[in-house]
């Protein structure tokens, strides 16, 4: 390969890894699971704002977002543990699509 | 602004706002903290502190006349055709404002401590306390205000703050009845007032005194206008100040704790109305000073005749009132602007006092205010009895009294204005007012300190008043002695008062000043007896010819007043305690002058007959044209209308409905085709939401 | 100079190779002389001899015979248990603690990767300790390593905010992560160390990072997870042979990672505490380890002294009492640092 | 072909393989565990990308903080034998498709975009720069941040917590 590693490469990373994570979000009904696709989908995104931190025209603020992203994805992970946690114990399953106490 | 003015008038904003702030914590936290009284009472102190150290400041060591803080209020911007809209506000300290600071600080500081006792175990005892405080500061207000906007304002706070007092025991009809009585009359006076300041607003465009001034000075406002605006802005003060046809409310705000009567209508609150004339005296033309001397004349002498006729202690010191603030404005429309607010600090504190004393009294006499029931508390109440006299023989003008002084300068205005202009009726009526005045004030005292006690049960249980009480009277009583305001027993001229309260230079054209004014201008000269160069080189020599008149008549009148005065104390011991004439004889002699007078010259009744019936009698004409006239038109414009409705009923019935319902029929069908979509699963909405995007994505490729 | 290996052999793939395998070489003689002043510790703790026999000389030799004996086990991976993570378990305990050995400052020349984040890397890299024992208690299939394993994992995140924040609060003195600029902070004679230099604020910060990196290494008073009363031996319950002693080994690896980092942050690392004299990388090297082995030593000595914590007593003492205190703490040296200058 | 580059292949492929094995594994756990090698390849990428500061964060914050949340939470709510997952909100086909188009749009948008030319600078120190910038151009997000973490922390816990909860 005579190309060498550049933005690009990096940027094709992120998109698989984007795409991956999407695909477990839309075909995992446990509710954990689909965390982990969001958090696939997290990191994704923060390759991108890296690699354009050092590619592109955008000085470290990038990794200043990714920082951003990072701590968003912390709270969001423990906030939606804990309200798995609580569901699991008023309805003993984590399956999203079971959790359906208010649809009738 | 040098330092020490910024820091007056800082000082100035602090007194004006401790009282807020005591009224502010005791309204909302009245009940929780122990002792309020003790916190609003100092908090009037610390003003009062406060106050006098301005005042030194001011009068003593600042030569400038008047320190002014303003700034923009308001700014509208231009209108088209109009220079521009702002309202200026702000506050200045001149001399007078500087004086009155102390005096409305002092009485109410002294009242504070007064009620300590007086009002002790009321219901409402903090509420009592706040809106004192509230009064003190929308008085302060009055007295600091440069504008007459925010003067407005504060005048109407002043209202509603007595309004709040004399109505404080509102269980009583006749309390709540008089706190509404004073509350409108004082509003008739004061839509005049509102439009003498919109008068003068609308074509000076400024509320600022400095702004006014300076613009009639300059032509802007002249003519019968101006002295329109003057008579209506006097308005106000007929209004505030209880002066003929409106001072009916004065005498009923009786009702109110004997401490707040000392406070607002004795010492402040009807005075704003004579430093109201005051402020605006630059811009009162001679017509307008005159009907002011007149209006005052004609209140101090009815009021006069009417205090003697009564015999509610309380009542009678009313009347007392009325008639003094009388003078006071009588003294400002002859000219003697100072001698008139001269006689406001001297009377605030004498009549402040009075009033005190016989709240004491009334305090010692179990809330019995009837002199013919008292008698003989002077071996009972030793300090309330000679602070009492004191302050009568200050009323009446008795020489080495504070009142004396002042008294003495009006009366000698208005003689000489009465020489001047040939308006006799005017000293005459001062005169005579000096002779009741003693005649009454002794007809007090006697009834209720000397002779053989007539209630003797309640007589037996009268003793002293506490300290509290007592020490307010000395203090106002030795305020009530003339080296307070100059050391010449006689003469006040070369006092300090007089010396740092000189009257304003009018700014009126000269056509509209009085005569001596317009002569004084005309040669532009301040001191008389100076000489000097006129512009076209002529020499000349000043005149004043009202200064030189005060100068000739100044014996004469007053040993004519002095000579009344003491006619007035003899008449009363004569009639009263010699019993030399009897009295009850003499009533049924004069039966008919006297029930006029116990009557209160049928004011109350008149009013009643005239304003109050014509009232009624109006709303029940348009009560008429309103079942009748407008009832009728509403009710066939009901049946027009309901024929129409009728109509467009049927329409909305067949066509409206009909769309609306197919519109509903086609959304139905739509959601139930869209339910599909909806699955409550956020997983798919992602995907609808990327593939959205995806699809916008090549669509836009395209372009 | 801070790598002489890659000083002299550069930075690539020998260079490389040679700098993460030289750690290697230290661990191995210390977790045995350790392992055996532990036997000899605690026996003398409690008033006995302890090994005597095995190579003559006080004993010397046993903890080669017990590394022997571990060696020749036989490898033994329960029925149900989950293969591939039971496997994978005590590498993934090991790399964790070995990671952080590439940024100890053993000496000023050698330190085996110098980068700018050394001491934020190593709290990083211990992280991964808590993945590796949480697998290894799940993959084992058994209650007793499961709940050893959460217990451990969930001591581990709690200390691991005081022993940051302590951290913390040495970084904002220097003004940098990096380990070598640390100890250089600290040069001179031994009352510069922050423990005696920075006095109180660091002597505070050093008593709690202290007490919450016995937690961390899971050593008594703090060895709930390993509780042999409750919970047989933990997380490690089912391994045995080869993979037992690659926990043990990281155990022992993991003590003098918490206590070099102490040295380094408060004792000055490789500074000699005479200032010039006897300072030099060679005696860089020995400085380091000594006052490693000294706090090793201490954690041994507390460890046979004092009694075992209960749960809700170690989560109450990380949580409501070093957390908060380490907040305090990190408030008043921020103070300190700026009201200094 | 140089060590950058080698280095860069084994990353990214070890990322990727192991977010094919977070998404695709039928094992709740090695799914869990799939994603600590997915993230360890992230943070190797960040180094490649000379993002030191951020490699550490990813490590300790998502390692040492998401992941074990994650595990915990795999452990708690899943019995030690039952740990397969049920899949089908949409069935793989239609799924695979929907990922399949997007990652393909993805790529190929990525591959034909012409970036602007690369700057690449030597390496500077991170963590400074990143801190100043927190404390000066992005402090209300700062603030912000720290806000939401409390607010995730109270509500986590009273979320998370029960006897007490249900009692009241």
């Amino acid at each position: 390969m005579a190309v060498h590693i550049g933005l690009t490469q990096f940027l094709v990373v992120s998109a698989i890894l984007f795409s991956l994570g999407l695909y477990g979000v839309i075909t995992r009904k446990n509710a954990i699971m689909v965390l982990m696709g969001i958090e696939l989908i997290l990191n994704a995104a923060n390759i991108n704002f890296v690699a354009f931190t050092r590619y592109g025209a955008m000085n470290i603020s990038g990794q200043v977002v990714a920082v951003f992203v990072i701590i968003l994805a912390a709270a969001e992970a423990a906030v939606l543990l804990a309200i798995v946690l609580n569901i699991f114990q008023q309805l003993n399953t984590v399956n999203v699509d079971e959790v359906d106490n208010l649809k009738n | 602004m040098s330092p020490i003015d910024s820091t007056l008038i800082h000082l100035a904003f602090a007194v004006l706002l401790l009282p807020l702030a005591g009224f502010t914590l005791l309204i909302f936290f009245g009940k929780r903290i122990p002792r309020q009284d003790l916190i609003e009472t100092g908090i009037l102190f610390v003003a009062l502190a406060i106050s006098i150290y301005i005042m030194v400041q001011k009068v003593f060591f600042i030569a400038e006349p008047r320190i002014d803080f303003t700034f923009r209020w308001l700014d509208l911007g231009a209108l088209i055709g109009h220079p521009g809209f702002t309202i200026d506000l702000g506050i200045a300290i001149d001399n007078i404002t500087a004086i009155m600071l102390v005096v409305v600080t002092l009485i109410s500081s002294l009242v504070h401590l007064f009620s300590l006792a007086y009002m002790e175990g009321d219901v409402r005892y903090s509420r009592y306390y706040a809106y004192l405080g509230f009064f003190s500061f929308s008085m302060l207000g009055i007295v600091l205000s440069n504008n007459f906007l925010m003067m407005y304002a504060f005048w109407e706070l002043v209202g509603i703050s007595s309004y709040l007092l004399i109505g404080h025991w509102y269980e009583k009809k006749s309390a709540s009845d008089a706190g509404k009585k004073a509350f409108i009359v004082n509003r008739i006076g004061d839509v005049g007032f509102f439009i003498g300041i919109m008068i003068v607003f609308t074509q000076l465009h400024t509320f600022l005194f400095s702004g006014v001034f300076a613009g009639i000075a300059e032509g802007h406002l002249s003519g019968p206008l101006l002295t329109a605006a003057g008579i209506l802005i006097f308005c106000g003060a007929v209004g505030k100040s209880a002066q003929f046809p409106l001072h009916v409310w004065l005498p009923d705000a009786m009702e109110g704790p004997t401490p707040v009567s000392a406070l607002i209508h004795a010492a402040t609150m009807v005075a704003a109305g004579v430093y109201l004339i005051a402020r605006v005296f630059p811009m009162l033309t001679a017509d307008a000073l005159t009907v002011i001397a007149y209006i005052g004349a004609i209140t101090a002498f009815i009021s006069a005749t009417i205090a003697i006729a009564q015999n509610d202690i309380k009542k009678v010191l009313a009347y007392s009132t009325v008639s003094q603030l009388g003078y006071m404005v009588m003294a400002l429309g002859v000219d003697a602007y100072s001698a008139g607010f001269f006689h406001l600090v001297t009377h605030a504190a004498f009549k402040a006092g009075l009033f005190l004393g016989s709240g004491s009294v009334i305090y010692a006499m179990h809330h019995e205010q009837d002199m013919r029931q008292m008698g003989g508390l002077r071996k009972k109440m030793p300090i309330t009895y000679w602070t009492f006299v004191v302050f009568s023989l200050s009323i009446s003008g008795i020489p080495l009294t504070s009142g004396f002084l002042s008294k003495d300068s009006i009366l000698g205005g208005s003689l000489a204005y009465g020489m001047l202009t040939g308006n006799y009726l005017i000293p005459i009526i001062g005169y005579s007012v000096v002779f009741l005045t003693a005649m009454y004030m002794f007809r007090l005292i006697i009834m209720t300190f000397h002779g053989e006690p007539r209630d003797v049960h309640k007589y037996e249980h009268a003793k002293e008043s506490p300290k509290v009480m007592t020490i307010p009277l000395i203090v106002l009583a030795s305020l009530s002695i003339f080296v307070f305001y100059s050391f010449n027993p006689l003469n006040p001229e070369k006092g300090w008062f007089l010396e740092s309260v000189t009257k304003p230079e009018s700014v009126v054209p000269g056509y509209q000043k009085y005569s001596w004014d317009f002569l004084q201008v005309k040669l532009v000269e301040k001191h008389p007896g100076e000489t000097g160069v006129t512009n076209s080189g002529e020499t000349f020599v000043t005149t004043n010819a009202y200064q030189m008149e005060l100068e000739r008549i100044h014996y004469t009148g007053l040993f004519l007043s002095l000579a009344l005065a003491l006619l007035g104390i003899f008449t009363a011991f004569l009639i009263y305690d010699w019993k030399k004439i009897d009295a009850e004889k003499l009533k049924q002699r004069v039966k008919p002058i006297h029930t006029f007078l116990y009557n209160k010259w049928y004011f109350d009744e008149l009013y009643g007959a005239t304003a109050v019936a014509g009232t009624l009698l109006l709303s029940k004409s348009f009560a008429w044209f309103d079942a009748h006239v407008i009832d009728g038109i509403v009710n066939g414009a009901a049946t027009l209308i309901r024929l129409w409705s009728r109509l467009s009923g049927s329409f909305d019935h067949y066509v409206v409905d009909g769309l609306v319902n197919f519109s509903a029929w086609f959304t139905g069908l739509l959601g139930r085709g869209l339910r599909k979509v909806q699955t409550g699963r956020v997983q798919t909405y992602i995907v609808f939401a990327l593939l959205g995007v995806i699809v916008i994505f090549y669509v836009f490729k395209q372009f | 100079m801070h790598n002489f290996i890659t000083y002299y052999i550069g930075t690539g793939f020998w260079g490389s190779l040679v700098s993460s395998i030289l750690p290697l070489v230290y661990i191995m003689p210390y977790a045995l002389v350790t392992m055996w002043l532990e036997l000899k510790i605690s026996a003398h703790m409690q008033d006995r001899l302890g090994p005597m026999r095995t190579g003559r000389w006080h004993g010397w030799a046993q903890p080669l015979a017990d590394v022997t004996k571990l060696l020749q086990k036989e490898d033994i991976i329960p029925a149900a248990a989950d293969k591939v993570l039971y496997l994978l378990a005590p590498a993934l305990v090991f790399i964790g603690s070995y990671a952080a050995y590439a940024a100890i400052p053993f000496s000023p020349a050698y330190i085996g990767a110098d980068i700018n984040l050394g001491i934020f890397y190593i709290v990083a890299v211990s992280a991964i300790v808590v993945l590796g024992i949480l697998m290894a208690g799940w993959s084992s299939n058994n209650k007793w390593s499961l709940l050893g394993a959460m217990r451990t994992a969930a001591q581990l995140v709690s200390y691991e905010i005081p022993s940051s924040l302590a951290i913390l609060a040495v970084v904002m003195v220097v003004g940098s992560f990096n380990l070598n600029d640390v100890c250089s902070a600290q040069s001179g004679w031994f009352w510069n160390w922050f423990v005696f230099g920075k006095f109180p604020f660091l002597f505070i910060t050093f008593i709690i990072y202290f007490i919450a990196s016995l937690a961390e290494t899971n050593r008594a008073p703090f060895d709930i997870p390993e509780a042999e009363s409750e919970l047989v031996a933990g997380y490690h319950t089912e391994y045995s042979g080869m993979r037992f002693a690659f926990f043990y080994l990281a155990e022992y690896a993991n003590m003098f990672v918490v206590a070099a980092v102490a040295a380094v942050l408060f004792f000055g690392g490789w500074n000699s505490p005479f200032g010039a004299y006897l300072s030099g990388p060679v005696w860089g090297a020995f400085w380091l380890i000594s006052k490693g082995m000294v706090l090793v030593f201490i954690q041994i000595w507390l460890r046979w002294t004092l009694p075992r914590f209960r749960v809700d007593q170690l989560m109450y003492l990380s949580w409501k009492i070093l957390t908060p205190f380490a907040l305090l703490n990190i408030f008043a040296v921020g103070l300190w640092v700026v009201l200094r200058g | 072909m140089n060590w950058y580059d080698i280095t860069f292949y084994v990353f990214a492929i070890l990322t990727v393989v192991s977010a094919v094995g977070v998404v695709f594994s039928r094992n709740i756990v090695y799914a869990a565990f799939s994603l600590l090698f997915a993230f360890f390849g992230v943070a190797a990428l960040y180094v490649l990308l000379s993002a030191d500061f951020l490699a550490i964060t990813q490590i300790l914050l998502y390692v040492g903080g998401i992941l074990v949340l994650i595990v915990f939470g795999v452990m708690l709510t899943t019995r030690a034998q039952k740990v397969e997952v049920k899949r089908g909100i949409l069935s793989v086909v239609p799924a695979v498709l929907i990922a399949g188009i997007i990652a393909g749009t993805l790529v190929g948008v990525l591959t034909t975009t012409k970036w602007p030319a690369a700057n690449l600078s030597p390496y500077e120190e991170t963590a400074r720069p990143i801190g100043a910038l927190l404390m000066t151009n992005f402090v209300l997000p700062f603030e912000l941040a720290s806000i939401l973490l409390l607010v995730a922390l109270i509500g986590a816990v009273i979320i998370a917590r029960r006897e007490k909860a249900r009692r009241a």
